[in-house]
């Protein structure tokens, strides 16, 4: 079982910043990593720290067993129909370019469409209009409702003959909104298109199905859901990955190579060329069985308490203005409070031990959409306390004296 | 592992099958199935070949290279399944596949297979012993055979 | 400092191979992780395990400076001229495939060459076919030395004024023979033309001065050289890497997105999009830190030292045969089994606890090129033993009665 | 830091900078070196801009968005070394970096910046304080500028 008491898993809970006891209000960039996953990767380099894919001897078939029964415990986690729909990347970043160069840009002519919005994070987002430059496609954004989510309508008023690709969020990481990616995947196949969904902020508060989704593609990384750094998934349905070029060319990926030509293996072996981040695949896994065990009903009850005591105290600051009050299964709140620049208010939180985020949050044409250069982001995850929320509250009330910082 | 056996004969058995290996070889010829495996991890590489008439396995060829228990097995495999019907096949597969993880050894049904007994405590060497029935396999159902990864295959 | 206990700095030494104690002879594959590069990614994880490059808060700017810092350590380290040409990757494979995509491809044109040589791992090789048949240009091959070394001239002999790119290894990883790149980059300036070292075998055994060996890349992996998986590092001058396009889009990257274009930061940034290998950069550094207190000197002493004890042993023995006797610096001792193939020897080596490599060794061009199917490789650390190499010797001479392992 | 100050006085000065800034925006006119820098960490934007005439800046305008530290410390600046010789305001600029990194306050040279002296117990912000000095400095220095990272130059 996991620890109720989360200082137990966490240990970072115990750490002080600034000479206070940490709130760590900032788990939508990257989740804390509890004991199990360390333990894990740490009995790999202890116990049986060898490489994979090429072990003849027992300590490598070892090795080879631990990293490739994360694939199936993968699959399982969101539920796809194989194993070999599972490919391990650094993470959501380089699994969105992997689709976007070895899938989408091979197959795009001029004229064509693609299709995002303008609540993505820039990794979801940048690599599009890179794609669509270089194919002369056109970027179309679906708009956004006043929650900051993709209706289905509102992707069906952007798609067209031409729409290829669609790449929306699951769960952006600004606003946190919820986008019904199930009704975005029909309406894209409508259109005879394929969509990859974008579940980086997902994957962390809400059970997958990529079946039911019946998406293309879904992307998310390890250390936003109390996975290590360094290692994501990017999951295809198994035509599409074969269907896909290789990214990365090298060692493992390969099938022959002859002095002029060279033939790969099948999906997914071709997309993981090199030594693969073992230590972090493996730790990945040790990530999902800790997540299951305390389960998403506990996660989602949890962060929604949380949230909904944390706006009702917000909302009586009348110097603080929210930017998604109404997304209840939001984990983030995004506000800023007014007159105070988010860099100068995020100071205040620092020292008083509370870490939240500000800036552009890898999201600029969202802050481009609310007409805001800089936000402030609380985020939270199940280890989160009322205790936080309070302090939090008490940094809030001291935003508005942002100079007070210079003068302790 | 209860089956005693006589360890000098098995020895012999497979050193002759991999020296002298039966039914190697493919043939150019319409109505094969050719089914073309590797295992990645030390580079052995198969081809089975099989052509089907009548829910009878008429003929099956294989090819390839590896180590000794990959060889061996490939030809053992062949001869123990020439002439089967498939039902058979299936049954001296399945009773090969369960030798080797250590379910027990219907000796009735593998015949000279058993010699390779051992592997099933040598876990890295399953895929070896295994790489020759799996190609078989494929080349007999269909359905494996449109889903299957890393298989090339040529029906003529 | 470190332990000359080595089992204490590296407690997987102390572990059992099918109930024998663990003789690791597959360093060139990966290197065994000592005890203080856990501890600090643990510390990491435990202490201040939050997101970096955003961080605006102190544990956030903790971590920042951190990983950082591991940037200046491998400027020293590889003696580069700034700390903005070190790039931080998954390793070695990412590295070249950065430069091969971003850097080669771009400006070649149809009829230009790109030299490479039939000693080079396939991470050095593949990259290099793939991007010369997009191309429409020639690849050729730098011929071999007897050692399997590219003397500059062979290199020399194979340039024209039609070279656009070289890449070569430090150290290749089955021959282990050392090229002498300085020699090397001056050839290939010559003719006008860049040079890449694949230096993934030789950083863990050479010390590296880019800025004398004057290469326009070099690249290398963390996992080699006792550091974590998951990492790794593309060097480039300066002007190599600002003229370089990025390779995977995201965020981190980016200088401003707006809804049609992107502006991006410059190198190295530019190259390192999305959430980094945070906690492996951080080890990366501690592994650096690790090799340097135990000193180059030491290492190839005690490689020099257990591998002519080998080499003596191994050629009293007919029925094996060396590929590559002389290359005295080599980390590896290459080599078959007369009739016995090498998956079948290296089931006898693992049923006597010692752990070498038998297969092609991700080098198929150079298997070809010795005219083997496969092959056994031993490869060193400092960590090994004399008593290591007995062990190994006793396993050698059971190696021709394969079948023995069948009926233990 | 032992230096006594009237915090009232501080806090007034800086946001004064911060709300009515001097010298702010930019000229269109030949003869100004501009460098425009970045914070990626926060957002700060700043643009400075400089004529030099005879070892003399005789003009200094800077543009830009950022937190009150940032704004406040770029208008301070260009306030400090206007009409200032080069060697002056670079040491005045030094004595900048000196008092934000805890190294002694020299208010002779720095005059109205010294109600900053705070930024350093706040690591994190010294960044935002000394963007404008550093945009500067690389205006006036042509070695810096062309090595410089993460620069834009309009010389005109
Ligand atoms: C010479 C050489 N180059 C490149 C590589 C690839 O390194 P990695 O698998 O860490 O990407 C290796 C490691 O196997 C190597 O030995
Ligand atoms: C919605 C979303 N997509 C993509 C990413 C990028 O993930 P990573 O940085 O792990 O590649 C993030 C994380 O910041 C995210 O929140």
């Amino acid at each position: 079982m996991y620890n109720t008491d989360w200082t137990k898993d966490f240990p970072i809970l115990n750490q002080e910043m600034n000479g206070k006891a940490f709130v760590y209000l900032d788990s939508a960039a990257t989740s804390l990593t509890p004991e199990v996953v360390l333990e894990k990767m740490n009995e790999y380099y202890r116990e049986y720290g060898v490489n994979v894919h090429r072990g003849v001897y027992a300590m490598g078939a070892k090795a080879d067993g631990e990293f490739e029964s994360v694939r199936d415990q993968v699959q399982k986690f969101i539920k796809a129909s194989s194993r070999e729909e599972i490919v391990f990347t650094r993470g959501t970043t380089t699994a969105i370019n992997m689709v976007a160069f070895g899938y989408v840009l091979p197959k795009l002519q001029a004229g064509d469409e693609i299709v995002t919005s303008m609540s993505e994070h820039h990794a979801n987002f940048v690599p599009w209009q890179v794609v669509a430059q270089k194919a002369g496609a056109t970027l179309k954004f679906a708009p956004l409702d006043a929650n900051g989510a993709v209706t289905p309508a509102a992707l069906q008023s952007v798609m067209s003959e031409k729409t290829r690709f669609v790449a929306l969020n699951h769960m952006s990481n600004v606003m946190s909104a919820l986008n019904d990616v199930q009704a975005l995947s029909r309406v894209t196949h409508e259109f005879g298109a394929e969509i990859l969904i974008d579940g980086a902020q997902a994957v962390p508060h809400l059970s997958i199905d990529v079946q039911a989704i019946d998406c293309d593609f879904y992307a998310f990384s390890g250390h936003k859901m109390f996975g290590p750094t360094g290692v994501g998934v990017l999951y295809g349905k198994y035509a599409c990955l074969q269907a896909m070029e290789p990214f990365e060319y090298g060692g493992a990926m390969i099938d022959q190579v002859q002095q002029f030509t060279t033939s790969y293996k099948d999906a997914p072996y071709r997309f993981e060329s090199g030594t693969p981040m073992i230590a972090e695949v493996i730790g990945l896994g040790a990530a999902i069985t800790y997540l299951e065990k305390i389960g998403y009903a506990t996660i989602q009850t949890q962060i929604e308490t949380l949230r909904e005591y944390a706006i009702q105290q917000l909302e009586q600051l009348e110097q603080v203005e929210i930017y998604n009050p109404h997304n209840h299964e939001a984990a983030t709140i995004a506000f800023n409070i007014k007159d105070v620049h988010s860099h100068d208010a995020v100071t205040v939180y620092d020292l008083e031990g509370v870490a939240i985020r500000a800036g552009h949050l890898c999201a600029q044409p969202l802050l481009s959409e609310i007409h805001q250069g800089s936000i402030l982001r609380m985020s939270l995850q199940v280890y989160n306390t009322k205790a936080d929320i309070d302090r939090f509250i008490a940094a809030t009330k001291k935003a508005s004296d942002f100079l007070d910082v210079l003068f302790l | 592992m209860s089956y005693s056996y006589d360890e000098q004969m098995f020895r012999q058995i497979i050193m002759d099958h991999y020296k002298t290996p039966r039914f190697k070889g493919l043939v150019e010829q319409p109505g094969f199935v050719t089914v073309h495996l590797k295992n990645p991890s030390c580079g052995d590489d198969m081809q089975v070949q099989t052509q089907v008439e009548n829910g009878v396995i008429t003929e099956v060829h294989h090819d390839g290279s590896g180590c000794s228990i990959c060889c061996a097995s490939a030809s053992m495999m062949a001869q123990l399944v020439s002439g089967e019907t498939i039902e058979q096949a299936q049954a001296k597969k399945q009773a090969f596949y369960d030798m080797v993880s250590g379910q027990g050894i219907d000796e009735e049904l593998l015949d000279e297979a058993i010699s390779l007994q051992g592997v099933a405590k040598l876990p890295p060497r399953i895929k070896c012993a295994t790489l020759g029935w799996k190609a078989f396999e494929q080349t007999i159902s269909k359905e494996t055979v449109e889903q299957a990864e890393g298989v090339t295959i040529v029906t003529e």
